[in-house]
């Protein structure tokens, strides 16, 4: 069975993120969301949020099919940024999603990993209804793209 | 097309000429190498060609006149002819070497494409075709108008030939083809496209990437016009593959790539190209490798095609024997008796990277993902799949390995 | 660009490491290989590497997930991180592995001429283009009407630049030069060159072949947009070369051939390109030889360039002082301060191919012929002429052997 | 020196058709000439023949540029073809020419050997005037272009 060290990266925080995850659904008060996915294995994540006037994030949902890392991380993420203003999800980098996710990952997971945080990023600038607010700039390459994978 | 005497396939033999075979992976398990259809291992004598040939008779070719030169020349040229022979082809000068399969195809759009289709005129593909076998012609059809049309794949992975006459119409001038899906396995009837398509009048290209590793291939008795291949699926080295032209095709058709070897003369105004198989080997080519697929082909041939197809045969008959007994899995595509030694699967709730890692996490290789194959994996409403493939050193212990730790994968996830 | 501690460059030590330079030709004559400007030998390091990369850690690349793939892809992907360096890039995704400098200039030709030129535009080339950077032209000039013009070289070999005002206006998009010739070792000033390019705002390419192998290279400082060069004239593998591109550039460039590895997503209806560097590597990339090339990269730099050009002008100094003493023979081009490790000469009543003939009879490898640079040949009202080109492995001693044998040579036919 | 026998191929009898060649100059009664070169080595051969009315070629010239086997080639070619009918000379096919140069050949020099071979045979078919005679199409293909030969 799988249970040497060698499976560290279905540690069994991970594994209850995949089968429970926390938040996965509709927000009933979203004000912004957006959805994206990675073709080249198929995975997709969409998330909703609501974001207060004061800029918080007050709640964070997603929905999506993928393998167990993308799900379990998804999950993850949107337990960590409950509470936080835009700025600080804004300032919540890359490297921060892989510390979060709290597992070593190959370059080729490490994308799964971070699916649903480029997601998020561009959430933060897609409201639902057009509104005044909208002096932020759709923001551009704020997520580097992950290397294409693409298996001959 | 291989005529000299053969000896019997013993895999275990076998696998003693391949030095990678007997590795491990995450210290403790034997490599199970089941990723044959991405690339497959080279045998200690295909590695002992490039050593030879770097360490003794290496230097650029196109006929210098010093000794290195004219040897490597005669070497790379020999390795042409073994290819004409593997594959039956009337002339060596129907052999153009490239990097592999995917510059095959490109050639062939880039150039017999761009001089000859135009609005109206259609190139027929199946829906089961590789990117290399689709984008080259996507890519045509955005530069010169011509019409992409797709023959249908059946729920059981075949080829839908009810509508063939609708799709091959005088229209259509070049059907393109693969004679083996690199996803499902299935294995086309080729003679009956052939023929349909002499019928109208269209030209027909095969990509025979993942064919001729496994199977005996004839281009003058299949009567097709272009075949493309890469020497890394067959146990040759990577960067080199071929495209077959027929000589009344490949001596009209306008070059592709520019540069050195390929001219007959230049001048500040224009140039004049050179004769096949030149016209189309611009630029130093991949000399050692291209001599490394004619000892390949060499390695290859001390076997009976029949053995090797009863062999993987075999192998794809126990994988779909052992697999069909795992819940929650499925296998795409046909039976083994209608395809080639590939199994791909998908498992009801489990993803393929998660199966593919956790099969590498007890030393099993398999492939996860779309497998360059989008629009196949579309059309079995499935994002990703997993996908063993088989080849000559392979071993049925190896299939039960495999099983066993899908077995283990589905009870990791509780499945 | 080399950064880490280098050893002194003593040839007789660096022969060691050269299996093929221990051999003879017809049987008794030790090769001295001076072919170097066609193609460079491979040290063990950089072939132990094709034998352990074979027999370890090979896979298809493109992050496939088990354990060979991953190995693989990441020496794929230092290797490139190491060309980067070498060449000091500012990123490893402007690097595109091709087959060598001809495919890299045909994919500019065809990605970014295709799109960027048409009537009324012109691409500046030289005199001395090798054909590689001069045929991909002729054709973009037919597919887009876009007009080549000249630099004219003068009398000593050196590029004429007068008239460059003239030659280079706003209707420039491109200037494509040489940064070593392969015939007369020319060093152009690429910096005035690059000066006035961007004055009148067209891009630059630079054919490096010749240059890479040789003198540092520093395309940040040297701001240029476009590089090309071959693994195989570096003490490299054949069948791999190297496209540098402008991130800015490449990554708004249409890709080249497609297939697998270079897409985001494939329909029947279409696909959509990946980002760089995967956009412009369509198919199964030459692993094995990319791989050998960063080893290559890894025992040249172990060198200090200074070391590296004072040997190689010390054995052009010699050859020029030697050779200028036979009767009947002139040398072309620049004296030996104004160019590379290149001496190409004709002798006066003596074809190129009987010289060269005759050398091979004595263990002197050269070459003869226009050397794929058939304007250059006219331009100096030659058909062909004979070439001996230097690298960090050739002695004093070897030239004297050349010297001696041309004498030999000059005598048997009476002159 | 070079007197050991690799050097076969610059036999004395080469040698002086080299530096003494037969029939180097203008055919005075010429009725057919054809010039071709081979760009790859910049060897040129221009033939001149003269072909009396009873189909017997009376007078072969050449003239042209290059190395030692292809002048010297030409010089025997021209030798060997004076008193032949142009159905003999057209029966006069490759390997009779590397036959009559009499020493063997790498690849790579056959071409150089063969190339007055090619001219002759155009030149057969090539008439200084369009005369009535001119039913002979011009053939095509009749000289199989040798390997191309360009050296990077
Ligand atoms: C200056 C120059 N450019 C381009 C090339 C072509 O390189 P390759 O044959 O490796 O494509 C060469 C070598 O032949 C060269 O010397
Ligand atoms: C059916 C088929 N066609 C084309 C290719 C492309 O081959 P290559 O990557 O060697 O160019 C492959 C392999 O990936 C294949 O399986």
């Amino acid at each position: 069975m799988f249970s040497s060290p060698e499976e560290e990266i279905y540690q069994e925080h991970i594994l209850e993120h995949y089968e429970e995850p926390y938040h996965r659904g509709h927000c009933p008060r979203a004000t912004h969301a957006h959805e994206d996915d990675n073709p080249l294995c198929g995975d997709f994540i969409h998330v909703e949020l609501h974001i207060d006037p004061q800029g918080v994030v007050r709640e964070a949902y997603f929905d999506g099919e993928g393998c167990c890392i993308s799900q379990a991380a998804a999950s993850m993420l949107m337990e960590a940024v409950e509470g936080k203003t835009v700025e600080e999800v804004e300032q919540f980098r890359a490297e921060d999603m892989l510390r979060l996710f709290g597992v070593r990952l190959t370059p080729n997971r490490q994308k799964c990993c971070l699916l649903s945080w480029k997601v998020l990023q561009q959430a933060l600038y897609s409201p639902l209804e057009k509104k005044p607010q909208d002096d932020s700039p759709q923001q551009q390459a704020a997520a580097p793209e992950p290397p294409a994978e693409d298996t001959p | 097309m291989s005529t000299a005497e053969t000896v019997p396939l013993d895999p275990q033999q076998v696998r003693q000429d391949f030095p990678i075979l007997h590795r491990t992976v995450h210290e403790q398990y034997p490599l199970v190498y089941l990723d044959n259809a991405a690339t497959t291992q080279r045998p200690r004598q295909v590695i002992q060609s490039i050593v030879q040939t770097s360490e003794q008779h290496y230097a650029n070719v196109h006929r210098g006149i010093h000794t290195l030169s004219e040897q490597s020349t005669d070497l790379y040229e020999s390795a042409r002819q073994k290819v004409q022979r593997f594959i039956n082809a009337a002339r060596p000068e129907e052999i153009i070497f490239t990097r592999g399969t995917t510059e095959s195809i490109n050639l062939v759009a880039r150039s017999w494409g761009d001089a000859n289709t135009g609005p109206g005129d259609e190139i027929l593909l199946t829906e089961m075709e590789h990117h290399a076998n689709l984008v080259p012609w996507h890519q045509l059809a955005a530069r010169t108008g011509v019409k992409l049309r797709f023959i249908p794949l059946r729920e059981d992975g075949q080829l839908d030939l009810d509508r063939l006459e609708d799709l091959l119409t005088d229209r259509t001038r070049l059907v393109a083809v693969s004679a083996m899906s690199n996803v499902l396995g299935t294995v086309p009837p080729l003679e009956r496209i052939v023929q349909a398509a002499r019928s109208t009048g269209a030209l027909v290209l095969v990509d025979a990437a993942q064919w001729v590793p496994h199977r005996p291939t004839d281009v003058q008795a299949w009567d097709v016009d272009f075949l493309a291949f890469s020497g890394h699926k067959m146990l040759g080295p990577s960067g080199v593959g071929v495209l077959y032209g027929r000589r009344e095709l490949l001596g009209q058709m306008p070059p592709f790539l520019g540069g050195g070897g390929m001219i007959r003369r230049v001048t500040l105004e224009g140039f004049e190209p050179a004769d096949i198989p030149a016209r189309f080997e611009a630029g130093t080519p991949p000399i050692v490798a291209a001599i490394g697929l004619g000892e390949a082909i060499d390695y290859l041939s001390r076997f009976s095609w029949e053995d090797i197809h009863a062999h993987e045969l075999r192998l794809t008959r126990l994988a779909h024997e052992l697999l069909g007994e795992i819940p929650g899995l499925r296998i795409l595509g046909p039976e083994p008796e209608h395809k080639g030694g590939i199994v791909s699967f998908v498992f009801e709730r489990i993803h393929a990277h998660d199966v593919a890692y956790l099969l590498d996490r007890r030393g099993v290789a398999v492939r996860a993902g779309h497998h360059c194959a989008m629009p196949l994996h579309k059309r079995f409403g499935v994002g990703a799949s997993t996908r063993a493939s088989f080849y000559l050193y392979n071993t049925e212990e190896e299939v039960h390995r495999l099983a066993e730790a899908l077995d283990q994968v589905r009870q990791f996830f509780r499945q």
